[in-house]
């Protein structure tokens, strides 16, 4: 790693709580005191008494986030207090967003339909019962009827909400193989 | 980290320039020009010409000669600096007829340059707003989201849009057609390459499960041409089918 | 959506402000005052005013992370002060180049949407298929609609993630191509 080793000016005690409180935020992972003093440079008695006065500012701030101490580093996360309004959020929260496999199963839903669920496998070459359900569940597609054939089995489109989401005005706009070979040359 | 891929670009670095040389030889700087428009406004500000007084044939010749030496560099060239180069041309050639054709009809008469005068107007401000935005993500980069926290976990999903879908979509058939080929690359093992492989399995491990062969056969017809096979085997070769026990597994062992 | 109509406990201004951080801290895109209303079950006004409470006290704090308005939601980011020990720590290099033709490109998509691929070429004098399909791949544009003349060329527009990564509110926000003229010459 380069390091532009210029001369280094020393940081106040107020601009070093706040970077630390910045690489804490953007970590994956609980910080370490020890890490933070090897990427900011400083001894870890500089980290240690510096991340005590950003724990302590947490706790005095009636705020929705806390610093913990986890797994021998330090970690910003919501309050206990609001666990429940957090996982209310998380779960209500609309969503277009779909796994890999639904969104594989909408693809062929959306470019065959109505399609049938062996059609489907048939295409995907895997079971896709469960994104079906997703999809269903999402009101992304809808029932279109039963295809006479053998088994008479369910034959599947995309809905009214899918357009919305999509933002389509109807299935002709769609992009077709066509648009994207235009793009691609 | 949550941050979406960072877009970087270095707008001065990357314009493209032509630096004149003492011996008058043009030579490039890294980079290309992004259209024919880019390259005319670059040669107008070089000729410090004003771009509502265009100096046409100046230009023009200054246009072609660039193009030429792109040529003379192997460099493709897209054809519509090809088209612009036949729009200058034009211009040039226009500007040439003698006014008093157009002295009668004072009212009527339009400068060649100014559609063009025109559009160079209008992509230079688009330039403008290209640079804009290269500096807005420069100020962007310095901005950072948190990392990745537990709920993001349980929630590896992606944000689709309608291309996704269409690509998505021309994937799948891609696997599908894949697939297929397969199928049919393995449907076209004949009875003779079916004996031979059975043979040369015999030869080296002296005996043959053939529940564990027959469990090697992907299709139906490749079932029964093994099953063919070694019927022909037993009859033509040295080789004995053992059956330990009633519906067990039956070997084939080299005599 | 199921909620819980428990009778509802009035929220003291200081906890709904509380709260409200915590959500905008799980969420993983920019929040908007509606959906936070929606999930809260308070009216926009009192969300509107709680959200810029909270950015007061962000901006007061003189800490190491920020709360943006960007997207048309509200996001914690850091502070741009902090981007070198950031990057530094994070080993990020700014990367995927765009060229300069797919930012001139954007640039047009951004003024003129929708816009079709023809409209594009009228402008640029160049042909920006390739430049378009990057711009999708990046998620930087989208798809909207056909246009309703010979050939129905689809149309293209700037995606959310275009106002994220160019950290703009929303479109209005973008000065405008006018002024852009005073720049020429």
């Amino acid at each position: 790693m380069e390091v532009e080793t210029e001369e280094k000016q020393p940081r106040s005690i107020g601009e070093l709580v706040a970077i630390i409180e910045a690489l804490i935020f953007v970590a994956d992972e609980p910080l370490t005191v020890k890490i933070l003093a090897e990427v900011l440079e400083e001894d870890r008695e500089t980290i240690q008494s510096a991340v005590e006065e950003l724990k302590q500012e947490y706790d005095e701030r009636e705020s929705g986030l806390q610093l913990r101490e986890i797994a021998g580093g330090w970690q910003i996360s919501t309050r206990t207090e609001f666990h429940e309004e957090v996982r209310r959020f998380l779960k209500t929260r609309p969503s277009a967003k779909l796994s890999l496999a639904a969104l594989e199963t909408l693809a062929v839903i959306a470019y065959k339909q109505p399609v049938t669920v062996p059609e489907i496998l048939e295409i995907r070459g895997v079971q896709s019962a469960s994104a079906i359900k997703t999809l269903l569940d999402k009101r992304l597609i809808i029932a279109k009827g039963r295809k006479e054939t053998v088994g008479r089995p369910m034959q599947y489109g995309t809905s009214k909400d899918f357009l919305i989401q999509f933002g389509l005005k109807d299935l002709s706009e769609l992009p077709s193989i066509e648009d994207f070979e235009d793009l691609v040359q | 980290m949550q941050q979406t891929e960072q877009i970087s670009f270095d707008f001065y670095k990357e314009t493209p320039q032509i630096v004149g040389e003492a011996n008058e030889e043009i030579k490039l700087k890294l980079g290309e020009f992004a259209g024919p428009l880019d390259l005319l406004l670059y040669l107008i500000k070089q000729e410090q010409a004003n771009i509502f007084d265009i100096p046409i044939a100046r230009i023009t010749d200054e246009y072609l000669r660039y193009i030429r030496l792109m040529e003379s560099f192997d460099i493709t060239i897209a054809g519509d600096f090809l088209v612009m180069a036949a729009t200058l041309i034009e211009i040039k050639s226009k500007m040439l007829l003698p006014r008093e054709i157009f002295a009668d009809a004072e009212e009527d008469f339009a400068d060649p340059r100014q559609e063009l005068v025109d559009r160079l107007l209008e992509y230079e401000k688009f330039k403008s707003a290209a640079q804009m935005l290269y500096e807005r993500t420069t100020v962007e980069q310095a901005v950072f989201t948190r990392g990745q926290i537990e709920s993001d976990e349980n929630n590896a999903e992606v944000n689709a849009t309608v291309f996704d879908l269409l690509n998505v979509f021309q994937k799948i058939l891609a696997r599908h057609k894949e697939e297929i080929q397969l199928e049919i690359q393995r449907e076209e093992i004949t009875l003779a390459e079916m004996l031979k492989q059975i043979k040369k399995r015999i030869f080296k491990e002296k005996e043959l499960s053939l529940l564990k062969f027959f469990n090697e056969m992907h299709t139906k017809r490749e079932l029964v041409t093994a099953f063919i096979a070694v019927l022909e085997i037993v009859r033509t070769e040295s080789v004995k089918l053992l059956q330990n026990k009633t519906f067990g597994d039956i070997i084939l062992r080299k005599v």
